[in-house]
């Protein structure tokens, strides 16, 4: 789908993701939130289907009031007006490890069929092409919130059959292995792309197309991507995003547009 | 944090606190809260497990009244003051029944809690060599260093209370806490936990709580119930609200000395009233006038506004 | 707490980071002591193992300089922006020389922070299962529960920095420093530290911390030096003082993207400036004016005075 | 020595106790002050020998400032004016076990030769004829900090051949095992009693009477222990104090003789 024909549409391909994904936070409380569009998502699905939603920042902040876009994991107005702000020792252990996360929003330089995820290097860690971020929180996030979701353009260079290096675990293709690992995280749950959105089969732990965007192919689907996917049965459509949703994504959440044009 | 979590003790303690529980009534001298063991006493709780640092007069109360079948702590006594008698009674001569102890030193205690916080299996401190402490206690065990560098720390295993009780000066609906002066093991102690009751002395609007994140040690996520019970730590202390009553600490350890005399103090300040704030009111109001000390104020602090 | 141990950014530079040193400049997005860095590379430091969860742009400035051999670290990028290029230039190309790396996850190298005040030899996690990670650090390892839950862990050993530098919003003269806002692991890196720089944005009366002795993070007991100087955290932020640079974050990535443009960075705003108060002037009032946030104040506790 | 005794030399048994343990302080940086005797040591010391002298309560309380006689190691008074007020887990991690604590108090119920010390119980332990406090503290403060005091009186039934539990861990009585525990203590360093002082031989780790308080006896001191001492080559008397000391306790640290008359 290209950006002008998302424009046709009315909205963004952002936009788009970003309705998508704060819909499946539905009930949701406690949220992880992750700098950029998975801020926005967290902020859109408070004002709509998850009124309880807590935002919670691995900066050691917890329900956070934002009253700005904040600019990066660690802007201070995140601190201003929240309820609680706390060691990241005390976040990482009595947060997160405790299970206290019910969702986390994972960012992925390189995922796998099972969600694997490589946010560390490309080519060989030793003499890498290109040295990425690394793990940052992501590794202990992977592992201990009870829900992962990942918001990524893809392609082929990004949706890959092996991944250069497995910063964050993903579902391991064993189901039974799966729920014998002893930890909260099970892999990621759900992954919104810029074309079409994939949940996890609970049985094969792989990546399977749930919906496709609107004016999206599955032709199009399968030229970025490194493997053949896996397509639900009932394979639909991405519904578009509410009158209100781009109301509160353009008026509130991003007026600026840093993100979402 | 939308949700109210406010309830009377009364409710928070018949709601949250069952027979055969693993409790924690958790306060270093500081923040005891002395009212939801009243509670938990008038409600004839039977063969609780209680956890506590220290357990103080008011674990001698409990276990007095016979809500506990075991005791779990790291220092047994009447600090500054001598011996918990209905306790020794019990642990001496099994008078009248049985009490099963299992103890730690003080860190050994903090880190059983900062590891069921945590979710860790154990936790590894630097204590009980060439103690006798592991000998009685076999949950206590040695570990060497996994680095080769012939280190031996002894682990202890994490503490998972089913309810841990805690009070603070404020919170709000949610029962976002905020705690200054000394603050024990409270936030570990409830991050522990299964389930939670956050006793304050004030419930206070949630913009006070905002307006200074940083003072906040147990937030709402993991409260179940906030009790606002003025006066609830009496005879112990709460920091800025009022002093500790030395004199009660001294007169317990009359009360306590004999079965009789503790039964009928029991009768007369626990049993005989409905609430904590029959207890408050019977004291009189200028026995609490005398606890209150002079302000000495905090000063403020800027956080900004980054709209 | 008698003795002041207030020095200049040069003089604390100067006798207490040493070549070879293992140094550790933490806040976490907040916090963030850039004039110390760059006093760092204007006494020329050199072989430095820096330690920093998130390299962040001072460490690229550093790194750039040439005054580190060894990074250790769980994050490495310009938040929010991109990559940090004069690292990635040594890292991918040993332009113009190698830089050995050590990685981690972050809740890794907060606990090796923790684990190095503590005196552990080793502290327990649950992270880096079935990660690439430990196949790239021999130093995290896995360990089973000795209780026979069959829970496994991993552990990281202590990180112990010769100096860990971290600023304040204030101290008083014996280098007892208060922070609120972000609090990252700034507490533990201190305590972790054979030595530790203190710089904050103002020096106050003592008895403005013992007004509130819960707002004090650092001990002056851990501390060495205590330096004011005043928006040393630029482009970082210090809560309530002023505002995170973003525009220079984004300048930095087309700084960086070149050496030699980097180099004349170096040298225009580092080497050519004696001190931070002429980087400071360098900018111009109006500059710092327009990062300065609206007040937001906490509101006030009362501790009570108990004479 | 009896307390009419002690009355006559100007001074209570106390007194005398308070003035020699503040005196050993001298030149002490951070020291983890007990309730009662330790207390009023601390301070005396503070205010004569040690001024940078910080006191440290295990309830949190960094660099204390107590305007009046704190009756409980948590008395809110250490907490107002104090310096820092941390967790106990902080105090007893990034404090007392990262080495930091130079001296510390100890009480106990019996103490062998070696500064072996039982607050648990006295008899057998899972039939206790005497069921006392337990460790508190007492077994890291006795592993962890640099030195550890000793302040109690003396008698056949707290200075025992054989205490009844290990609670708290002293000398070995094996130098070169002492020397390799790798703890930073290496039992107590010092015991001040109502009849003498002593220090532990290096060699032997064992309790050494260095001085008798004024007007008492050898003999005195024998009676009141349950094994024959070993006594320093140059025993001296216990220098009484000071005027100022007197003054000190007196008028400022205990004005209501709670502890010292």
């Amino acid at each position: 789908m290209s950006a002008e024909a998302a424009a046709d549409l009315g909205y963004s391909q952002a936009e788009l993701m970003i309705a998508a994904s704060a819909r499946q936070l539905a009930g949701e409380r406690n949220c992880f939130v992750g700098i950029g569009l998975p801020n926005i998502v967290c902020n859109l699905a408070q004002r709509t289907v998850a009124p309880d939603l807590q935002l919670v920042y691995e900066s050691g902040v917890f329900g956070a009031r934002p009253e700005r876009l904040p600019l990066s994991i660690g802007d201070p107005t995140l601190v201003s007006g929240s309820t609680a702000v706390t060691s990241m020792f005390e976040l990482f252990a009595f947060y997160l490890q405790a299970g206290l996360i019910d969702v986390a929003f994972l960012g992925a330089a390189q995922i796998d069929r099972f969600g694997n995820i490589n946010t560390t290097v490309i080519g060989d860690y030793a003499k890498p092409k290109v040295r990425l971020p690394g793990s940052g929180g992501a590794c202990e996030i992977a592992i201990n919130a009870r829900k992962v979701f990942v918001i990524m353009r893809q392609g082929q260079r990004s949706f890959v059959d092996t991944i250069h290096f497995r910063t964050s675990p993903g579902h391991s293709g064993d189901s039974e292995h799966d729920r014998n690992r002893g930890w909260w995280g099970s892999g990621p749950t759900s992954v919104v792309t810029d074309l079409g959105t994939y949940f996890f089969d609970e049985e094969a732990g792989e990546m399977t197309l749930a919906t496709l965007h609107p004016g999206v192919t599955l032709d199009q689907v399968r030229e970025n991507m490194g493997w053949e996917p896996r397509v639900a049965a009932d394979l639909g459509e991405t519904p578009s995003p509410s009158e209100e949703e781009l109301r509160l994504i353009r008026e509130e959440l991003d007026p600026g547009g840093v993100y979402t044009r | 944090m939308s949700t109210s979590k406010v309830a009377t003790m009364h409710d928070a303690v018949a709601d949250l606190v069952r027979d055969g529980d693993t409790v924690a009534v958790e306060g270093f001298t500081h923040l005891i809260c002395f009212a939801a063991g009243h509670e938990i006493i008038r409600q004839r709780r039977r063969d609780l497990t209680l956890c506590r640092m220290t357990p103080d007069v008011i674990y001698d109360q409990m276990i007095g009244a016979g809500v506990a079948r075991k005791l779990v702590f790291s220092w047994l006594g009447n600090p500054g003051v001598g011996s918990l008698h209905a306790i020794r009674r019990r642990v001496e001569n099994a008078d009248p029944e049985p009490l099963e102890v299992e103890e730690y030193s003080h860190f050994g205690m903090v880190c059983r809690y900062v590891a069921g916080a945590s979710n860790l299996p154990f936790f590894p401190i630097r204590s009980y060599y060439e103690s006798d402490i592991p000998k009685v206690n076999p949950k206590i065990v040695p570990m060497r260093s996994p680095y080769g560098d012939g280190t031996e720390v002894y682990v202890v295993p994490p503490l998972r209370p089913d309810v841990t009780i805690v009070h603070a000066q404020r919170a709000d609906a949610g029962g976002n806490a905020q705690i200054w002066g000394l603050l024990g093991c409270q936030k570990e102690a409830a991050f522990a936990a299964d389930r939670v009751i956050v006793v304050c002395e004030e419930i206070v609007d949630e913009a006070v709580v905002r307006a200074d994140p940083n003072r906040t040690v147990i937030p709402g996520i993991v409260v179940d119930a906030v009790v606002e019970e003025p006066l609830a730590c009496h005879p112990s202390f709460v920091q800025g609200y009022y002093d500790r009553d030395n004199a009660f600490y001294l007169r317990w350890d009359e009360i306590a000395r004999d079965a009789g005399t503790l039964d009928a103090w029991l009768k007369e300040w626990v049993y005989d009233l409905s609430s904590h704030a029959e207890y408050v009111e019977k004291m009189g109001a200028a026995y609490w006038d005398a606890l209150k000390p002079e302000p000495a104020m905090s000063g403020q602090v800027n956080y900004g506004r980054y709209a």
